[in-house]
Order: structure tokens, then C-alpha cells, then sequence
């Protein structure tokens, strides 16, 4: 835990203020503020449906927000195309199921933003896209397709294909949940390795062994609200809501 | 700029598009009214209130050549539906004939179906409406062969006679009590269901399984020949008899009927096969031995279990293959059938020359048919959706 | 428990293995299996072979007594005395009318002949992805090297075509990643606007360079006009198609209405009545002067007809697409034309392919119909100037089972590859 | 205008049918031949200087129209019938008449009949689209006699059926009966009946509107018809056209007067036409006339000199 | 265990005879050997493609065997097709994949064999089954269609269809393998307690603990034969052929 202390400038990296998220009539995010600073590594928990993707997938615009505001890097996420752009190309993303073209090499995989988007030359994006693929250690893969990979393998691309547009902010959709458990661990350990780097996280998991090595902060949300936020060690040993208290005691429990 | 607020972008590209769309219709448009303006022509539909002046063989609804063109459309609009109708009727049934004994465990007839359906898939549909056309005008006798003691060839039972110009059957005489045989005969169709109904349900109540098959059968024919005697054969035939060129009275269903008829039902019957085959194969076989393991016999597999999964699975591509006999119908005028093709698209086309307005309405007549076809279709599928968690 | 027969058994080495019995093995089992298993299969094979062989034993002598050297159908009957037999003479004699019509010079056979060759060299790379990517290369030169061998005049006009959209691609690639799709399009049409303008004083000023003799578009006819018919429209309706199933696929309610309601018109009239438009509407559409001749608006009008069905399969294929894919997209930044050019459409086109094929056969057999407007492809022909020849009136048979061998062997080899790329599909990995 | 058009292309898009022995059928070279491509080779000849130059559009009795209201063709030379309602409603031009005719009905001589009263209840071929179609049920109710249509898109295709006998009767222009006779393969089998039902006065139509283009039509014709009467030949024309003492014959031919430039051609348009195919005689002589296996004979289509009614208004 | 050993009676209810069967020419079955007692509850083990199913499937002749004899409740399985209905009526049947059907509600697919084959009044059928989908505690479910029910429950319903054919043999065939964990024990529960009724069973399965709990017996097959068969206690603890020893130390190695 002690490691994961370090890093964290007083820059403000994200801040939502009185954000709000309506599907239709259905009121997913309500009155949502959080603040997350430079190097912070955030991990979100909480039970099916309560909102922790709708929030992730706000933050980069996957889905747009009804009220308040989400500011990104300084960037206002406000419905100027510009402003979106400006936001993605800061704000890299993993989901749970990897979501890799499965029509191109790993190669292709991670050249292809940074070479259409960020306007690298190709060259210089797959000596990037190596380095990215070595520190994720499958370079050795890099011309193979996705099928042909294994689950851990596939979302450890896909962390690096994020990476290789140079996000400042990484974001994570239970990254974790589609995979077999010996696989679990080689993608938690290529997450620790990016935090030590000091990158800032907020992740969606419900790894509590990961949250504690490694989070700054847990946010509990339920119902569509942030219900509480703390530090790891008081928000597992010290819980204070009734809800976290349940929910902590079924996912330890197991 | 509006193209970079998401807000508005996709009403932009929206109104973009749109301008688009009515600038380019406007320039066909005003090409139109400018070639038409320059050839002095106009758009104009009086003429379907014209006398057409042109006789149709095939005449469903009364109609002579001193009837508007607007009648004339009728008629060929019938003889579409006729022709239509019956294709559809025929190749359902030689579709599941095929698509069933293409799954047999006979070797012989499995080959002989998968014959079938790949020669008549692979072949366009209007090389099969003119072979047929023009293997019957060659090879079936002319009228006047059946003339004479020594004719080279005679009717069937005195009363069909198969001609190179078609083929002549009996036509029902309708005497003066004969709606009292119709309407039992109607009435017996009723009373088949009703039987049926009550064989069911005396099994569901009481658990005796009677046979359904030969009283249906009975109860099908045996009241109407009963009233059709007692009522001194109101109903009577009138067989085609050789007069003149050609035979007279009678049902003639002309050369051009039968061959687009038969060519349309065989080429789509191979389609159909090939969907009822792939519609019986989606059914797990698991189900078969479900049932099998419950004691039931093939016979009542097929009808309780197997049909009725199937059936969803064969109707929805069975209705577009309705819809493409309909749409194939139209190579009547290849073999001169007077469909609404030969006679508004062709006859009528021709003679007024207002060929944008003909071929106007004749596009329109055959898209609210595919569109009430694929209406019933999707109705059809909501119905029959499977439930699902 | 206590009564349990056996308890304890070990067996300690495994029964040799025997062959099953007799009667369950052979040719004799086959026979009983799966001709005879019961009376009514019994009855059915006796009924099917007794078919077969009626079919067989009337048609063979037929078939085998057949003439193949005599110039006319009177002659050819005298030779047969009124035994049975076919008169294969008029393929023969007119063989090069029907694959080729008769108006296409005698001498340029080779031409149309040596671009069918081609046409398989070209496809081969798309249709069987083991083949070295590099034949795509030829694949793309393809099409005009095959205008220049069938329309002929000089090899000028496909190349600078050709060069013309090359210039346009670049235009669109420099620009598009300097300022924007839109754009990017625009350059790139301006760019072919621009070359063909200049090719054009070329192309008028050295007319007789490398020129074959040139054959102007109604003189085809035959077997070839139905493939031209077949491969140009359906390789033009392909991005119409792709269009069309975007726009389909759209959440924006105008353009997907404008799409839905092209489609659906398109699939519910009948080809003929398209056809009736390409021969007697459609002139009129065009600013006065213009002068298409028949075989362009016959294309223009199949294109527009193949498009439709093309983009439902397409639109099937996206809808195929997992959300992640559009979603990954995103969220890396790429704008929707890179999206879908680069994530989407490619793998959304490779699960069509088996679709397209299908319609590409169903069309194929549909360019059939334009022998209804009096053009002269196969069918046309046969109907038409060899049937009203004075040689040949009342033959019909050898003609038509002429067309149905040509037509089989093609439809049923592509439908056979489909089914070959459908299984594919469904195992290959990535 | 058209004359323009055609200039500019080089070549006369002249629409025939898709097939009449001696009226226009491709031979066997592929090269368009018979009695109304004559005309459109003429009227090439006339304009473009070479009578080859010619792009010949097959059209059916329902395609040719369209074609020729469309631009597609710039002459529609397809034993086509004048009428009022096409000349005025169809809004076309014609231009003169090349075939004076009139519809009659070709029946197996085997039949034994004698009359066209006789057809009561026969099964009769009839190609659709055609005046022949509305005479016939016009016959057929003044007659009070029954039929049975069989409708055809082509004349082939008309021949087929007759031939095999799924029509008693085939019915359109004597002319194209005649011709088509010709080809059968037992042509003696076959006779037409005596009886005319209707006046089908042929010939060439172009555009309404554009009268320029249909002078030069009707003049070319008019200068076939012309040149038989006055005895000008493919044979002699080359030395009268080097001046006679016929004046209209000097006009007609260009060595005296400017009818060349009237109709914005030069002096030599008149001899060109000719020498294509010949004078009117030649052409019909030479394509339907007795001495070719259709056999026609002139009849009313002599000159009206001869009794016929073929006779063309004067050059001057 | 001990209460599994209830209601065996001396009554044979199948005998097979060295019955041998042949796919073409492979021999999938060689001189099986079998006797079960009425009431008794049979598990059958062993590895994959040694022939389990298809023993069991030739016992209610959905597969015909060549050789040897199968006389279930005293009639001998023959090719005449009375027989087979009678075997079948007698012995119920429950599969991998379940196969419920599924145009056909719940109760539906309990009265359809009732009625149609045993021509039971479709009242009394109705009543039958609702007594039975009680015992397998799925009552509330009647009504509904086979696919909005859980893999659990439509396995249970499979259960009480056959029961519904008042079976007085029932097989199953891998009845929980295609079960999530927590279904497969709801499934166990329903098969134990109409072991406990004194159901003649036979049941192709690898969940061991249900073998010991109310098997009275378990077979071993290997490669078309009978390897090894004892009491369950024995079978575990005490494997006398080195391929048994082989295949428990794989499976309960887990
Ligand atoms: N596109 C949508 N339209 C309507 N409702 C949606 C949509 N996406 C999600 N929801 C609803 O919004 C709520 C929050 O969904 P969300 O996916 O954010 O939950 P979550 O906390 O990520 O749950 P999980 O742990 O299951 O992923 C859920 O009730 C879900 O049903
Ligand atoms: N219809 C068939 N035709 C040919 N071979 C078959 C057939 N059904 C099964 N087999 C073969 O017979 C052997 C025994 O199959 P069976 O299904 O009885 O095995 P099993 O013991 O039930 O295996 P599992 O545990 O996988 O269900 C296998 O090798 C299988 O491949
Ligand atoms: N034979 C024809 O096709 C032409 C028939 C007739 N002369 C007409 O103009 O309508
Ligand atoms: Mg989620
Ligand atoms: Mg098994």
C-alpha cells in the first residue's frame, strides 16, 4: 500500500460537479462530485447496476451526461466535437471484454489510433507500440491476431494499445471480470506496473487484493450515487454506511 | 461551427442530406419537365379512362375491347393474382414434398431431390417459363388432331384434352339448386374441422383417441354427393368439346398460364425445399429423442414436436419467396400471359404511349402488394416469437 | 445390499476388437438401409429408379445420335431420316453468337475471351483469402485492362482513368489526414475531375496509341453480355450497398428514412418494371442531350436494383458487429468515417461475403430478363436472331439446354463457394 | 437540332425492328440489310456522306416509340403505320411513306380457308403493341365473330408458334406476312388470305418539333422515289449527275440549283442517297421485290405513273 | 449412504446380455453385462467417449444394438416396435441438454405424452403434472415457456415430465453437466429425493458425492466395457483395476 502513496500532485485531473444521467426516464447517475487528482488511482466498487460504468463511460464521452459538469484535464466536456476529441485522445479506456479488432495484427491493434488520430508516422507508432507491448511482456505476439490470444493476453493488449495514444488518464471497466482466474493476475499485475508509473486510474473491479496494493481511494456507489469514499484501509476495515457494510461483508464473504 | 456541436451535428448532416435529396429530385424532375415540354408531351391519366380497344384471351372479370384501359389494368391485375396464387399454392406443396424427402433416409430420392433443387436454382426462371412454353406449343397435339374417327390423339376420359394451345378441362354447370350443394359442400368443410375438434377434445376429456382420418374423408365427401343426388345432380359438367378451331366450352387454362405457372412453382419450389430442409434440420434432433424417449411415434413427433418448431423457422422465408413469385410473375409477358405486366405495362403502354404513367402505376400496384405481404409477414413473427428470458 | 451380482469385477485385458456382424456391414446392409428400410421407402426407389431410367434410356439416344456438322435444321433432319436425335449443329454453327452476339467482331473473340480469363485471376485473391496478398494488385488493374480488352480503343483511356483515380486517392488521403473526411472526398473528386479533364486533350490527340478496334456497347451480346452485366453491376452496387446500409444503419431519422424507403422500393417492385424505366423512362431523366445508349441505362437501373439487396446484407452484417467494436473505437478517437472504414466495414464485409455471393448468383441469373427489352444477351439471342434464322426456326432444345449448361456451371460453382466460404467463416479464427 | 447531333457523332442512329426478312435483319455477316434500312442507310448517306454509317437499334412494336420520343434513335425506320393519333398525340413525324400496306391474315393452307369470315372461334397470333392489334378486335366485333388472341412481343417469336400450331392464324402487315413466309421452311404450306382488314400506310417517323431534321428525313425519301421516276439509277448516276438536260433531274442531283443548301446539307446529298442503294425501285426490287424469296410485287406500291401510289412532290 | 439402501428388491427390472453394439465398424459397445434390481440406483462413471450414453440410450431403444439381449421389466427389446413402445412407457428419460420443448408451455410439455401416448383425460394429466412439478418444486412456473426459465429449473421440469409418464425406471444422462454450480445442486436435491421414493435408476453422472450418497452400486466403463461395478463406499476407497485408479484419482483430485 505504502508504494501506492506516492505521486499524487495537488493538479486536479478530473472533476465531475452535479453530474446527472437520465436513460430515458431512468435516473442512472444522480448528483454525482468527484474530484480526482494528477497520479490519483481511483477504484470504484458497488453492486450490478449501479452505475459504476455509466460514470467510467461518461468521463470519456462515451455516453453523455444530462446535467452538470465533467471537466477533463482542464478540457469542459460540452457537446463541441472538439472538445470530445481533445478528451479521448487524453483519456485512454479498457473494457471488460477487450474489445480488440480482431481483424488486425496485436501491431495493427495499437498502431492504429496513434497513427489515424495522432498523425504518427507509422514508423515511430510501432516502435511505440513495441515498447508498450514489451512492458505489457507479449512483444513476442505482436503479429499475431487477437483470437489467437488468450484472454489475459487479449485485455493486456488492449491495455497497451491505450496506452500507446499516450492517455494521461486511463480508465477501467472491470477489466478483470471476463477472464480465468490464473489470467486475473497477470493483467492485475500489468496494472500495478502502470500505477507505480504513477498514471492516473480510476477502475471499475471488484479485486479487493488489487484495490488495497493499490488504490488511493474506493468510491462505493449504489443506486446511481457515490455513497461513500475512503481510503483503502479505513473503507475495508472501518466501513461506514449500512450499504457498504452489506455489500463488503457478500464480496469478502466469498 | 453547427457540424462540431453535438447538439445540432446530426440535424445538420440531416439537413444536409435533405437539401440534397430535393435538390437532386428537383433536377431529375425539372429534366423531366423539360424533355417532356421539349417532345410537347405531358403527364396525363385520362387515358385510363379510354377505350383500350384490344381483346385479352384470359378474362376473369368481364371485360371487352370497348372497356376503358383503366379495365383493362383490372383484368391483367387479376391474372397476376391468378397466376400469382396458384404458383404459390403448387410450389409450397412440391417445396415441402422435396424439402422432406430430401431429408429421407432413401438414398435414391435424397439424391434425386438434391438433383432437383440444385438444377432449378442455378438456371434462370425465365429459361424454365420458355422451355416449358415451347416444349408444350411442340410437343402436345394441335385441336384439329383430336378431329375425326382416326384421330391422332384423344381426350382423357372424354373430357380433358391436353393441346398445344393448353389444356381443356370440365367446367362445372351450376343448375338451379346447386347453391344447396355448394353450401353443404362448405358446410362439411366446417364439419371436418368441427370433428376434429371434438376427436381432440374428446381425448383431452375422456382419453379415447378415435381415428380422425377416414371419417374426415367421409364426412368430407359423403354429405354433398348425398344432397348432390337427392337433389338430382343440379351440378353438372360441361366437358370441352372440339368445335370449330378449337375446343369449346369448358375451363381452358391457356398455354401461356401453364407455363409460367409450372415454371414459377418448380423454380421456387426448389428455394422452398431447400428452407424447409434447413427449417427441419434447426430443430435440434435432441427434440426427436425427447420425444422418442416419451414413447411417441414418428408420426405424432413430426406433428406435436418437430412441425411446429419448424414452422417458425420455414414461414418468414417461405413469405419472401411468395413475394418473389409475385415479383417473377411479371415474365408473363415473355409468353404473352395478359398480366397486369402484358396488359398496363405492355398493350396499354403501347398504344396511349404514356409509358411514365404506366410504368408509375404498375410499380406502385406491385409494391403495396410486397408491402402487404411483408406486413402479414411481420405479424406473423411477432406472433410467433419464441418466449425468452 | 447384499445380493449384488458381480461386486468386485475387474476386467484385466480388453476384449479384441471384433468386426460387427454380417449382416450389419457391406453393401448388402447399405442396400437394405437406405433403399429398402420399409415398404414405402421400397416403393419410393422403385418409383425413383424407374424414373431415372425412363428419363435416361429416352434421352441418351437422343443425345448420342446427335448431328453435329450439318448447316441447317432441314439438313440436319434429312441426315437423321426421322430417328431420334438432336441436332448439336446449331451450336456448331452459331456457338459464337451465343457467347458473344452477333455483331462483336469475329476477330476480337480473343478480347472478351482472355478478360473472362482474367476476370478469375482477379477475383481469386477476394474470394480465397490464402492466396498472396499481392494479386490484389493485379485485382485492381483488373477492371480497366478488361474495359480496354472488350470495349477496345486506346489503352490511353482506361490508364489515365486509372491514373486519375489514383491522383483522387492521394488527394483524398493527403487531405483527409491534414483536414478532414469531407473534404478529404471533395479534393479527392476534384483531383479526378482534374485529370481526366487534362487525359482527355491526350487521349483525343493520341487516339491510335495502342488502340484495339473499337466495339461500341450494343454490339455485345451473347453469354458475354450477361457476365458484363453480372460483374460490373454488382461490383458498382457493392459501395452503393455499403451506403445505403450505413445510411440504413443510421440513428439520424431523415437519411435512414431516405434509405429505408429506397430499399424497400427497390425490393418490392419486380426487375422487369426496372428495366421497362432503363428502357423508356429513364432518358428523360437526364438533362436534354445527354445520350445514353441502353446498355449504360440497363446497368445504371440492375445497379440500383443489386444495391438494394446488397446493403440488406450488409446492414445484417453490421448488426453481426459486437457494440465493443464501436464502442473501442470511440473511445481511441477515431471519427466515424475512420471508424467505419478502418474497424467496421472490414469486418462487417467479410461476414457478408456469403450474402453478396448469393445475391451476386440471384442477379446473375437475372440479367437474363433484358432479352425482354430486346437486347440481345443469351436468351436474346436464342430467342431472338437464331430462332428467326431460316436455318435454325423450330429448334429449341439443343439451344436452351446449351444456355441452362452455361448458366449451371456458373451459378452452381459460385453457390458452391459460398457454402464452402460459410463453413470457412464458421471456424477460422480472427 | 438532330442534324447537329448527328454531325457531331458521326453516326445516324436509325431504330428498325428486331427482324423481318427483306425489311431489316442483320445477314449473316451481322451487317443490317432489307427494305427499311435502306432508308436509314439513305438518310446517312445523305447527311453524314457514308451509308454505313448507321448504328442500328433493334426495337419491338413497344420499345420503338419510347426509344424515338427519348432520343435514343434519330429515325425510326420500322414498318411502322401512320396514324393520327401517333402523329398527334404520340407527338412524332411522319415523313412520307415507304410501304402502302394493309393487314391481312397468312392461315396453313391445310386449314381450308378460304376467307378471313371463316375465322370464327380461331386462336390467332398477333404481335402487341401494334395497330394490327386494335384492327383486329375492330374486325373481329364489325364481324360478330369470335377470336382468340395469343399476344407476341416479336415476330419470331410469332413464327414459332405459328408454325408449331398453337395458333390457327397469324395476323399483321401483308408485307411482313409475305416476308416471313419466305423463311418458312415449307412456305407453299402456308397461305394468306385475300382479305385486307385496314389501310397501314409504312414509312420512316422521326420527332415532332424538329423540322429541319425531318426535311432532311422526308426529302431523302422523296428523292428515292423521285430518281425511279425519272430514271436515275445506281447504274446511271454517276454520268447524269454530271448534268442532263433534265432540269429536275440537274436540281435533284445538285448540278443545278441550292436545294442541297435548303436543307443545310451540300449539293451532292441527293446523288450520295441514291447511290446507296439505288433509286426507290432499285431498293425494292432488290430486298422484297419478285425477283428475292418474298416475291412482293409492287402493286400499289408502283409509282403512281404506273398505277401505284407512289409519288413524290416535285423538286424545286 | 444409509439411507440409500432402502427398497431394493430381488425383481430384475433390466437385464442385458452380452449386449454388443457397433457404430459401423467401431465397436462402441463389447459383452455388456448387466442386471438391475428393482429399486436399485445405478451411477455410471468413467471417461469420455467409453460409452455411457449410449448404453444407456440403447436401454430405451433410442440407439438398436446387433448383439446380445436387453429385457427391461421382462420385455425383451426386439425390433418390433410394440415392444419398443412398452420399454419406452416404462422408462423415463432425462438428458444433458434437457430438451424441453420449446413451443410449448411448461405444463404443456408435462401433459403432451400423457395424453397423446397413455390417452390419460387432459384434466387428470394436468393434475398429474402439477403434482409432480411440486416435487420438483416448480409450480409457480406452469404457465411459462422453457426459455424464460433458468438452466436449473428447466432441468427440473425435464425430470417431472418423465415422471409424469409414471416411469418405473428412470435414466438420467449427465443430467448436471450443462449447469452452473449453483443449479446443479437444486437439480441433485430433486434426483436424491426420488431416489428416496425407491425410483429404479440409472444415472450416467461425475458428481461423486451423489454417487455415495444414493448409489447402490457403481459401474465403471472403459472403452465399450463394464471395467469395474461395486458399492460406491468400496468403488472409492478400494479401485481394484489401475484404470479406475487412473480415472477417481482425476476426478476427485479436482
Ligand atoms: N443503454 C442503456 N439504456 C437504458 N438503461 C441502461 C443502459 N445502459 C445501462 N442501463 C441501466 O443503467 C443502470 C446502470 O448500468 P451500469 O452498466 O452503469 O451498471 P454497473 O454498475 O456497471 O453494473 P455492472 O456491475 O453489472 O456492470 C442499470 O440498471 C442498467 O440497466
Ligand atoms: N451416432 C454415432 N455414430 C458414430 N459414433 C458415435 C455415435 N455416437 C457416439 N459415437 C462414438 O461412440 C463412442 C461412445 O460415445 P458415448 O456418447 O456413449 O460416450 P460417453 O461415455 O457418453 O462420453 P461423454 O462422457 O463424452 O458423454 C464415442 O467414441 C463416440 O465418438
Ligand atoms: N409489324 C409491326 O410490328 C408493325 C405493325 C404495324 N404496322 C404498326 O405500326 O403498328
Ligand atoms: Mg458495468
Ligand atoms: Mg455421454
Amino acid at each position: 500500500m505504502s508504494e501506492a502513496q506516492m505521486k499524487v500532485s495537488d493538479e486536479i485531473a478530473i472533476s465531475i460537479k452535479d453530474m446527472n444521467k437520465w436513460y430515458g426516464t431512468f435516473h442512472v447517475l444522480r448528483d454525482i462530485n468527484l474530484d480526482v487528482q494528477r497520479g490519483e488511482r481511483i477504484v470504484i466498487c458497488g453492486p450490478s447496476g449501479s452505475g459504476k460504468s455509466t460514470l467510467i463511460r461518461c468521463i470519456n464521452a462515451l455516453e453523455e451526461h444530462q446535467k452538470g459538469s465533467i471537466t477533463v484535464d482542464g478540457t469542459l466536456l460540452s457537446s463541441d466535437v472538439k472538445n470530445i476529441d481533445k478528451v479521448r485522445s487524453e483519456v485512454g479506456m479498457c473494457f471488460q471484454h477487450f474489445n480488440l479488432f480482431p481483424h488486425l495484427t496485436i501491431l495493427e491493434n495499437c498502431t492504429l489510433a496513434p497513427i489515424w488520430v495522432r498523425k504518427t508516422p507509422k514508423k515511430e507508432a510501432e516502435e511505440t507500440a513495441m515498447h508498450f507491448l514489451e512492458k505489457v511482456k507479449i512483444p513476442e505476439q505482436a503479429d499475431k491476431y487477437p483470437g489467437q490470444l488468450s484472454g489475459g493476453q487479449q485485455q493486456r493488449v488492449a491495455i497497451a494499445r491505450s496506452l500507446c495514444m499516450k492517455p494521461r488518464i486511463m480508465l477501467f471497466d472491470e477489466p478483470t471480470s471476463a477472464l480465468d482466474p490464473e489470467m486475473i493476475k497477470e493483467v492485475l499485475d500489468t496494472m500495478i506496473e502502470l500505477a507505480e508509473d504513477g498514471m492516473t486510474m480510476l477502475c471499475v473491479t471488484h479485486e479487493m487484493g488489487f484495490a488495497r496494493q493499490v488504490a488511493n481511494r474506493v468510491i462505493f456507489m449504489d443506486a446511481g450515487q457515490i455513497v461513500e469514499q475512503n481510503e483503502p484501509e479505513e473503507f475495508f476495515n472501518n466501513p461506514q454506511s449500512d450499504r457498504t457494510k452489506l455489500f463488503l461483508s457478500q464480496i469478502l464473504g466469498h | 461551427m453547427l457540424i462540431n456541436d453535438t447538439r445540432y451535428r446530426s440535424t445538420t448532416f440531416q439537413v444536409i442530406a435533405l437539401i440534397g435529396l430535393i435538390f437532386a429530385m428537383g433536377y431529375l424532375v425539372s429534366n423531366l419537365l423539360s424533355n417532356l415540354a421539349d417532345a410537347g408531351l405531358n403527364i396525363s391519366w385520362r387515358f385510363f379512362g379510354e377505350t383500350a380497344g384490344y381483346d385479352i384471351n384470359q378474362m376473369p372479370i368481364e371485360y371487352n375491347n370497348q372497356m376503358s384501359h383503366g379495365r383493362a389494368s383490372m383484368v391483367g391485375a387479376v391474372n397476376t393474382l391468378i397466376v400469382a396464387f396458384l404458383a404459390c399454392v403448387s410450389a409450397t406443396v412440391l417445396g415441402v414434398i422435396a424439402g422432406v424427402l430430401r431429408l429421407s433416409n432413401n438414398w435414391v430420392v435424397s439424391k434425386l431431390m438434391a438433383i432437383y433443387v440444385e438444377a432449378f436454382r442455378n438456371v434462370p426462371v425465365l429459361i424454365w417459363i420458355l422451355i416449358i412454353f415451347l416444349v408444350m406449343s411442340n410437343v402436345l397435339p394441335q385441336p384439329r388432331e383430336f378431329r375425326g374417327d382416326a384421330a391422332a390423339s384423344a381426350m382423357w376420359f372424354d373430357m380433358i384434352a391436353f393441346t398445344n394451345r393448353g389444356v381443356y378441362v370440365p367446367r362445372m354447370i351450376m343448375g338451379d339448386l346447386s347453391w344447396l350443394v355448394v353450401a353443404t359442400f362448405v358446410l362439411s368443410i366446417a364439419g371436418v374441422f368441427a370433428f376434429r375438434r371434438y376427436a381432440r377434445n374428446l381425448l383431452f376429456n375422456t382419453g379415447r383417441l378415435i381415428p380422425t382420418l377416414l371419417p374426415s374423408i367421409g364426412i368430407f365427401i359423403i354429405p354433398t354427393v348425398l344432397v348432390y343426388f337427392i337433389l338430382g345432380s343440379p351440378i353438372g359438367l360441361e366437358s370441352p368439346e372440339l368445335k370449330g378451331f378449337n375446343f369449346k366450352g369448358g375451363l381452358h387454362l391457356r398455354l401461356s398460364l401453364i407455363a409460367l405457372w409450372f415454371a414459377l412453382a418448380i423454380y421456387t419450389g426448389a428455394f422452398i425445399a431447400e428452407n424447409v430442409r434447413a427449417g427441419i434440420q434447426a430443430i435440434s434432433h435432441g427434440q426427436t429423442e425427447a420425444a422418442a424417449a416419451l414413447g411417441m411415434r414418428p408420426g405424432r413427433i413430426m406433428s406435436l414436436i418437430i412441425l411446429p418448431q419448424a414452422l417458425r423457422v420455414i414461414v418468414p422465408p417461405l413469405i419472401s419467396q411468395y413475394l418473389n413469385i409475385t415479383k417473377n410473375s411479371s415474365l408473363a409477358i415473355a409468353v404473352g400471359y395478359m398480366d397486369i405486366t402484358g396488359t398496363l405495362g405492355g398493350i396499354t403502354l403501347n398504344q396511349t404511349g404514356r409509358a411514365i404513367e404506366c410504368i408509375l402505376v404498375l410499380m406502385l400496384f406491385y409494391l403495396v402488394i410486397s408491402l402487404s405481404i411483408s406486413a402479414i409477414m411481420n405479424v406473423y413473427n411477432n406472433a410467433m416469437k419464441l418466449k425468452e428470458r | 445390499m447384499s445380493d449384488t451380482p458381480n461386486l468386485g469385477f475387474v476386467r484385466h485385458e480388453p476384449i479384441p476388437p471384433s468386426p460387427p456382424p454380417v449382416q450389419q456391414a457391406g453393401a448388402v446392409k447399405w442396400v437394405r438401409e437406405n433403399l429398402f428400410s420399409n415398404w414405402i421407402n421400397s416403393i419410393l426407389t422403385i418409383l425413383s429408379i424407374y424414373f431415372v431410367a425412363k428419363i435416361i434410356l429416352a434421352s441418351t439416344p437422343w443425345m448420342w445420335n446427335g448431328v453435329w456438322t450439318t448447316s441447317s435444321l432441314r439438313e440436319c433432319r434429312e441426315v437423321l431420316q426421322g430417328t431420334s436425335g438432336a441436332c448439336w449443329s446449331v451450336l456448331t454453327e452459331r456457338w459464337n453468337q451465343m457467347l458473344f452476339g452477333f455483331q462483336y467482331p469475329v476477330e476480337a473473340y480473343w478480347r472478351p475471351t482472355l478478360a473472362f480469363v482474367l476476370l478469375l485471376v482477379c477475383i481469386a485473391p477476394v474470394l480465397f483469402q490464402k492466396l498472396p496478398r499481392k494479386m490484389l494488385i493485379f485485382s485492381a488493374i483488373y477492371p480497366f485492362l478488361a474495359f480496354w480488352l472488350i470495349w477496345g480503343g486506346t489503352l490511353l483511356t482506361p490508364v489515365i482513368v486509372g491514373l486519375s483515380l489514383i491522383a483522387g486517392y492521394m488527394a483524398f488521403v493527403k487531405t483527409e489526414r491534414l483536414i478532414g473526411f469531407a473534404t478529404g472526398l471533395l479534393s479527392g473528386v476534384v483531383a479526378v475531375a482534374l485529370v481526366l479533364y487534362l487525359g482527355s486533350f491526350v487521349t483525343a490527340a493520341l487516339s491510335g496509341f495502342i488502340a484495339l478496334e473499337p466495339v461500341a456497347s450494343r454490339d455485345m451480346g451473347g453469354f458475354m453480355l450477361n457476365l458484363i452485366l453480372g460483374t460490373v453491376c454488382v461490383s458498382l452496387s457493392i459501395p452503393l450497398g455499403i451506403v445505403l446500409a450505413l445510411g440504413r444503419q443510421s440513428n439520424m431519422p431523415i437519411i435512414k428514412g431516405i434509405c429505408v424507403v429506397f430499399i424497400e422500393f427497390i425490393r418490392g417492385v419486380p426487375l422487369i418494371t426496372l428495366l421497362f424505366v432503363a428502357n423508356v423512362v429513364l432518358s428523360y431523366f437526364f438533362p436534354p442531350g445527354t445520350n445514353l445508349d441502353l446498355i449504360l441505362r440497363v446497368i445504371i437501373m440492375i445497379t440500383l436494383f443489386s444495391a438494394a439487396y446488397i446493403a440488406e446484407v450488409i446492414r445484417g452484417g453490421l448488426a453481426a458487429l459486437p457494440r465493443g467494436q464501436y464502442e473501442a473505437a470511440d473511445s481511441l478517437g477515431l471519427d466515424y468515417p475512420q471508424a467505419m472504414r478502418l474497424i467496421i466495414l472490414p469486418q462487417a464485409l467479410k461476414i457478408s461475403i456469403p450474402g453478396i455471393v448469393n445475391v451476386a448468383v440471384g442477379l446473375f441469373k437475372d440479367t437474363t430478363l433484358v432479352s425482354v427489352i430486346s437486347m440481345f444477351d443469351l436468351v436474346g439471342m436464342i430467342r431472338g436472331p437464331i430462332s428467326s434464322s431460316t436455318a435454325w426456326t423450330g429448334i429449341y432444345w439443343e439451344l436452351y439446354l446449351f444456355a441452362i449448361l452455361l448458366f449451371f456451371v456458373v451459378c452452381y460453382g459460385i453457390s458452391q463457394y459460398s457454402q464452402w466460404l460459410e463453413r470457412q467463416l464458421r471456424t477460422d479464427h480472427h | 437540332g438532330t442534324l447537329d447531333d448527328v454531325k457531331a457523332r458521326g453516326k445516324l442512329n436509325c431504330g428498325v425492328t428486331t427482324g423481318v426478312p427483306g425489311f431489316a435483319e442483320p445477314d449473316a455477316n451481322g451487317v443490317w440489310q432489307g427494305f427499311d434500312v435502306a432508308v436509314c442507310r439513305a438518310v446517312a448517306a445523305a447527311v453524314l456522306g457514308d451509308n454505313m454509317a448507321v448504328e442500328f437499334v433493334p426495337t419491338t412494336g413497344k420499345t420503338r416509340f419510347t426509344a424515338l420520343a427519348s432520343g435514343e434513335i434519330d429515325l425510326l425506320a420500322r414498318n411502322t403505320t401512320w396514324t393520327m393519333s401517333r402523329d398527334v398525340d404520340l407527338k412524332f413525324e411522319f415523313v412520307g411513306v415507304n410501304y402502302y400496306d394493309g393487314q391481312g391474315f397468312m392461315v396453313p393452307a391445310s386449314l381450308g380457308v378460304s376467307s378471313a369470315a371463316e375465322l370464327d372461334g380461331a386462336t390467332v397470333c398477333i404481335k402487341t403493341g401494334t395497330t394490327t392489334e386494335l384492327n383486329l378486335a375492330d374486325f373481329f366485333r364489325a364481324n360478330g365473330i369470335s377470336y382468340e388472341p395469343v399476344p407476341i412481343e416479336t415476330g419470331s417469336e410469332a413464327a414459332q408458334l405459328f408454325l408449331a400450331g398453337s395458333c390457327d392464324v397469324y395476323t399483321t402487315d401483308r408485307s411482313a406476312l409475305a416476308a416471313q413466309r419466305a423463311n418458312f421452311p415449307s412456305p407453299d404450306d402456308y397461305v394468306v388470305l385475300p382479305d385486307v382488314i385496314s389501310k397501314e400506310p409504312l414509312g420512316p417517323l422521326v420527332r415532332h418539333g424538329d423540322n429541319d431534321w425531318g426535311d432532311i428525313a422526308r426529302w431523302t425519301l422523296n428523292a428515292l422515289i423521285t430518281a425511279e421516276e425519272l430514271g436515275v439509277t445506281s447504274d446511271n448516276i454517276a454520268e447524269m449527275a454530271a448534268g442532263t438536260n433534265n432540269p429536275e433531274i440537274n436540281r435533284l442531283l445538285g448540278s443545278e440549283g441550292t436545294l442541297g443548301e435548303m436543307l443545310g446539307l451540300d449539293a451532292e446529298w441527293a446523288k450520295r442517297a441514291i447511290m446507296s442503294g439505288g433509286n426507290y425501285g432499285e431498293v425494292f426490287e432488290s430486298n422484297i421485290g419478285t425477283a428475292t424469296n418474298i416475291g412482293l410485287s409492287r402493286g400499289l406500291n408502283a409509282q403512281w405513273k404506273d398505277g401505284g401510289l407512289i409519288y413524290s412532290p416535285p423538286f424545286r
